[in-house]
C-alpha cells in the first residue's frame, strides 16, 4: 500500500505509546499520532493538552493546544500549571517534541539560529513548554524529518534538554533521574539511545533508505543497534484510520 | 515503633548561583508587592466601564503587561487593540504561551521587553513574519523563560512570595539565557531552580462572565489565570457578558477571579475574536491567515493595521469589518461542532 | 530606555538553618514520589468498591494518612469509621484543620504520630477528652505546624516539589516545636520558612459526585483538597453519589479530582455525617454532642463506640442508630435553612 | 441600658472594623463583631472563613469555620490555600485571635500549658490559623477575658506571633514589615500597642472599671496611653442589632 512520510512517522510513532498510559501532545503529527493509537491499540492512552485538557473525545484536530477540540468531552478542563504539575510530579508516560536542530544526546533547539542572541539569524518561537515536558515526563520522542542541517552536533542554543552531554548528566545538571528522549521518528528511520553513551543509535531503516542515506542526512556519528531491523511499514488499517478517521482533511498528513 | 526522621538535623552552607544572565525585568520582592496590595481598594463597588477608559486609566507607558488564555484562546483582542489603538509605547510583557496577543503588541510597537516562553509563532498556523523581525533586530528586549516557569512565577506571586522553586529549564541553554538562580533543596540536597516570582503592573483577562464589582467566572481550561489574577498589581477584565451579582453568589465556588482583584471591568461580546473563546465561538482561522499574510509587506501591513485597528472607533466595528454578526454566528456553530 | 535588573548578579553563600526540631515524619523527597507516580496505574477502570474492601486494600498498618474537608465539614467518617472497625495500628495523620476526624482516630487508637495544625477541639462545640488525653500522655506523637503550612506541604507535593517557601511560623515557638528549615530568598534575600512537602501513603476524600473511575466534583470550599489529592500517593474517594461519567464530560471544568490520582471509589451517602455536607446536610449538633460527653467516662465511651462503630455491620446501621432517614432529611432542611 | 461584657466586647471590637475592608474571622465573637459592623458602619466590610468563604451573606451564626454559612449566598466558596495566600499577599486587612495566654507583646499561646511539650499539663488545638493570619494579616485584634493568669509574660509557648521581643523583633524573625497586633479587647478595656516598644497599653477603660483592676489582673507591667479615655459603652442600636439580628439565640452572648 502506497504511504507518504509523513503517514509512515505517524504509524511508527502510535505504536510506541501504550495502552493506559499518559501523554502530553501539541498540535499536528503528535496529536494524530496519539488519535491514531487510541483508535487502534490503545483505547485508553490518555491525552492531555498543556492548556488543562485532559482526556477529551477528539472530535477532530485541534488547531491549538489551548483550542476547544482539546477539552471536547474531556475528564478535566484544568489549568496549565495542573499539566505542568502532573508532569513534574512523575505521572505523565510520554510527550512529542520537534525543533530545528536535534544533536546525539537528543538536546533540541527550537529557539533561535546563530550565535548571538540579541541578534539571531533566525528567530523561533522558544521553548513553550517543551523544556518543561523533557525535563519531566519519562519518555521523550520526537517526530521530525532528517537532514544534516537538523541533525547536528553544532547545535546553536539548547532549547530542551536531552541527554545533555551524555549519561548521568541530565541528573548532574538536577533534572529529575530516570527520564529523557526515547525515540526519535524521521523519514528515513527510528532511532533510539544507547544505554552506556545516551547517544542516539538506529534502531529500524524504513523500508527502502539505506544506511548511507541516513550517514548522509545526519551531521553527526549515529551509532547503530545491534538489533537493527527494518520498519515495519503502516498497515492497512493503520493508513485507513489515520486517513478516514484521524486526519480526513489531511491537515497533518497533507503536509508530505 | 520508632519512625525515620527525614528533616535537616545540622547547618548546612550552601550557595545560590545566578546560572541565568539575562535582565530580570521585574521586582520579585514580596514585601514591595504587600505594600501596593495593603493600599488596593477592597470596595465593593461598580467597575463598569469602557476599554478606552480602562486602558487609558489602568495602563501606562513603560508597564509591564500580562495576557490571559493561552495562545488563540480566550485572549482579551478588544484590549489589546485599545492599547496598540492608544499608542501604549515601552511596555513590557509576559509572552506566556503568546501567539495573536504578541503579534498584535509588536505590530503595534507597544513593548519594548519581554520574558518568553512561547513568541513569533502561532502555533500550527505559521510564524509572524513581523514578530520575528522585532525579535531578529533586537527591537524586543528578551529573557527566556517556559511555559511551566511563567506558570509558576505568577505562581509565587500569587501566593506572596517572591520565589518558588522548580526542576525545569536545567541544563540548557534555556537558563542560561534567563535570570535564574540555581539552589539547593533544604532537606534533600537536590538541585532546583529558584524562580522569581512575577508580578505585573497590569494584567488582561478575558472572561465569560462578571458582575458589575468584577466577580469572575471562566468556562474551558483556566490556563494560568487563576494565579494571573492574583500576582496582576492592577487587572483589567474584559467579559463576553455582564451578569447580576446574583448569578455570581447562587454558584460560589464559580468565582475564578473574586473583585477585590479587579480595578475594571468591560463588557466586550465577542472580545476574544478572532482567537477562540471556549463554548462560544471558534478561532477565525482565515482572519488570522489575513494577518500572517498581511505581514509579508510593510506596505500591505500598514494598511491593514490602519483598516482594523487605527482607523476604527471601537471592537464593534472590527467585528463587522470582518464579517460582522454573520461570521460570528459561523464561528459559533463551528465552535459547536454544528455542520453548515 | 533602560530597564532596571533585579536579578543576582554574583554567587551567594547562604545557611539553611533547621530550626524546627521535631521528626519530619515522612519523605519530602520529590524523586522518591516520581518513582511511585510512575508506577500508579492510569487505566481508566472501574474503581468502584465497598469501603471494607477499600480500607483493607490500601490503608496499612503503620502508614501515614491525610483526611479531606475541614474539621466538621466534608470528612469521610464512613471511611475513618472503618478503619476504626479494622483496628488499623501506628497509622500516622496530618491533622490540618482536624477536629472529629481527629477524634475518632484516636478514639480508635488508630494513630500515634501526628502532624499537627489544629487537634483536640471541635470548634467552638468544645474539647475532646479522649483526643485531649491521647496528646498530654504521649500517646501520640506530635511535629507543629499550621494550616497554612500543612496546606502548602500539600501543595509543594502537588506540584512535584521537595520544598516550597512560606513567610508564616518564623519567631514563634510553633516553629521551633515543626521540623522546617530556615533559608532565605535568592533573589530579595529575605528570610523564609523552607516547608518540607507532604506525600501521605493515602489520602481520604468526601466528595460530592464521582464516576465509576474516580473522577470527582466537589461543591462548596474545596479547602485544601485539591493539593492534598495530588500529593497522595493513594486515594480514597467516598462520595455522596456515583455518577455517569458523561456527567462528569459535561463538565470538564470542574473536576477536582482526576481518575488517575483515585484507587478506590466507595458510594456513601451521607458519608460525612454526622459532619456537614455542603449544600447536603448540616451537621447534626446533638450527636456530636453525644460524642463529647460519652468522651467524659471511659466506661460510657467503650458502650458509646461499642454501639456506634464496632457493633455495627456498616455505615448505614451507623445512620440508622442516629435517626435515620427522618433525621437526615430534617439536617437536609436545616442545610437548606427550611424551617422544621 | 443594661448589657453584659460578651455584648460589650463585641460591640468596641466592631467599632474598630472600617468599612470597605477585608477580614478573616473564626466562629464566636469575632464573627458576631464582623457581622455587627455590616448592620452598622461597615455595610461592605468583606468577612472572609479560613476553610474559602468569602464574602457570604451570613444567614446566621457559623457552628464551624468550614460549614455552609460561610459561604451562603458567597462571592466565593474557594480553598483554604486561596484565602491564606490573600492574607500572605497582603490583601487582608484585619483578623481576630484567642489564645490561653496573651504577654505583653502580643504574642498569644493556644498551644499548651506546661513547660515538657512531650508531657503537657494541659493541651490546646495548636495553632490551627491564627500564626499564618497573625504572620500576615495587617492589623490583628483579640478578643478575650483578662485576668493574670491569661495576661502573663510567663507564656509557656507561642503559638502564634505578637511582637515577638518588641520592635522590629518581627521583621528580624523574617516575618512581612508593617503588620502586627492592633487592639485586644478585654471585659476590662481596650488595648493597643506603644509605638516605640510594641508593650501592650491601655487605650480605654470600660464603665465602671478601675485602674486598679486592671492591673490585678494583668501579670505584666502594662503601659498606659497618654490620651486614656473612659470606653465609650454600646449604644441601644448596638444592642438592638446585635440582639436582634447577629445573635438571637444567644449562642455567643449569652456565655457571658
Amino acid at each position: 500500500m502506497e504511504y507518504n512520510r509523513m503517514e509512515l512517522m505517524i504509524c511508527l510513532a502510535s505504536r510506541f505509546l501504550e495502552n493506559n498510559s499518559t501523554v502530553v501532545v501539541g498540535t499536528g503529527a503528535p496529536c494524530a499520532a496519539a488519535m491514531l493509537a487510541q483508535h487502534l491499540h490503545a483505547p485508553d492512552l490518555m491525552i492531555m493538552f498543556e492548556a488543562g485538557g485532559i482526556g477529551p473525545i477528539l472530535p477532530s484536530m485541534p488547531i491549538s493546544v489551548g483550542d476547544s477540540r482539546t477539552f471536547y468531552k474531556a475528564l478535566v478542563a484544568g489549568s496549565m500549571p495542573e499539566i505542568m504539575e502532573t508532569c513534574q510530579r512523575g505521572m505523565v508516560d510520554y510527550t512529542f517534541l520537534g525543533g530545528a536542530q536535534i544533536d546525539m544526546y537528543g538536546n533540541i533547539n527550537s529557539t533561535m539560529i546563530g550565535k548571538d542572541f540579541d541578534r539571531p539569524q533566525v528567530r523561533f518561537p522558544g521553548s513553550g513548554g517543551a523544556n518543561d515536558l523533557a525535563s519531566f515526563c519519562w519518555r521523550v520522542m520526537v517526530i521530525t524529518p532528517q537532514d544534516k542541517r537538523r541533525f547536528t552536533n553544532d547545535i546553536d542554543f539548547i532549547t530542551t534538554p536531552g541527554y545533555l552531554t551524555g549519561k548521568g548528566a541530565r541528573e548532574a545538571a538536577g533534572l529529575p533521574p530516570g527520564c529523557g528522549p526515547y525515540k526519535v521518528i524521521t523519514d528515513l528511520c527510528v532511532l533510539g539511545f544507547d544505554e552506556e553513551t545516551k547517544r542516539m543509535q538506529v534502531e529500524s531503516i524504513h523500508p527502502g533508505v539505506t544506511r548511507e542515506q541516513i550517514i548522509e542526512n545526519t551531521g553527526f556519528e549515529l551509532l547503530w543497534s545491534p538489533s537493527l531491523t527494518t520498519s515495519e511499514p503502516p498497515t492497512a488499517e493503520e493508513l485507513r484510520i489515520l486517513r478516514e478517521k484521524v486526519d480526513p482533511y489531511r491537515y497533518i498528513i497533507g503536509r508530505s | 515503633m520508632e519512625h525515620p526522621d527525614y528533616g535537616l538535623k545540622e547547618e548546612r552552607q550552601v550557595v545560590y548561583r545566578p546560572v541565568g544572565h539575562r535582565k530580570l525585568f521585574m521586582n520579585p520582592d514580596a514585601d514591595a508587592a504587600r505594600e501596593h496590595f495593603r493600599q488596593k481598594s477592597r470596595k465593593l463597588v461598580e467597575k463598569v466601564t469602557t476599554l478606552a477608559d480602562a486602558i487609558s486609566r489602568f495602563v501606562h507607558d513603560g508597564d509591564y503587561i500580562a495576557c490571559g488564555g493561552f495562545g488563540t484562546s480566550r485572549i482579551s483582542t478588544a484590549a489589546i487593540h485599545e492599547i496598540m489603538r492608544q499608542r501604549k509605547k515601552n511596555l513590557g510583557f509576559s509572552a506566556h504561551a503568546a501567539t495573536h496577543d504578541f503579534q498584535l503588541l509588536v505590530n503595534g510597537g507597544c513593548i519594548n521587553r519581554c520574558d518568553v516562553a512561547y513568541i513569533v509563532g502561532l502555533e500550527a498556523r505559521g510564524l509572524s513574519k513581523r514578530a520575528r523581525q522585532a525579535v531578529e533586530s533586537g527591537e524586543v528586549e528578551l529573557t527566556e523563560w517556559t511555559n511551566a516557569a511563567l506558570s509558576w512565577r505568577y505562581r509565587a506571586a500569587a501566593m506572596g512570595l517572591s520565589f518558588i522553586p522548580a526542576r525545569c529549564m536545567m541544563g540548557t541553554d534555556t537558563i542560561a539565557y534567563s535570570a535564574a538562580v540555581e539552589m539547593e533543596c533544604p532537606y534533600t540536597g537536590k538541585k532546583y531552580v529558584a524562580l522569581p516570582a512575577l508580578y505585573p503592573d497590569v494584567g488582561i483577562i478575558h472572561v465569560h462572565r462578571a458582575d458589575v464589582y468584577g466577580n469572575c467566572q471562566i468556562d474551558g481550561p483556566i490556563v494560568s489565570d487563576w494565579d494571573m489574577a492574583r500576582a496582576a498589581k492592577r487587572l483589567i477584565i474584559t467579559t463576553e457578558r455582564l451578569v447580576p451579582n446574583a448569578e455570581i453568589r447562587r454558584e460560589p465556588h464559580r468565582t475564578v477571579i473574586p473583585y477585590y482583584l479587579v480595578d475594571a471591568v468591560v463588557e466586550v461580546p465577542y472580545g476574544s475574536y478572532p482567537a477562540n473563546m471556549p463554548y462560544e465561538y471558534y478561532s477565525d482561522e482565515e482572519h488570522l491567515q489575513e494577518w500572517l499574510r498581511a505581514e509579508q509587506d510593510p506596505e500591505t501591513l500598514a494598511q491593514f493595521l490602519e483598516r482594523n485597528i487605527y482607523g476604527v472607533k471601537d471592537f464593534w466595528e472590527y467585528l463587522n469589518l470582518n464579517g460582522g454578526p454573520a461570521r460570528l454566528a459561523e464561528l459559533r456553530r463551528m465552535e459547536n461542532l454544528i455542520e453548515k
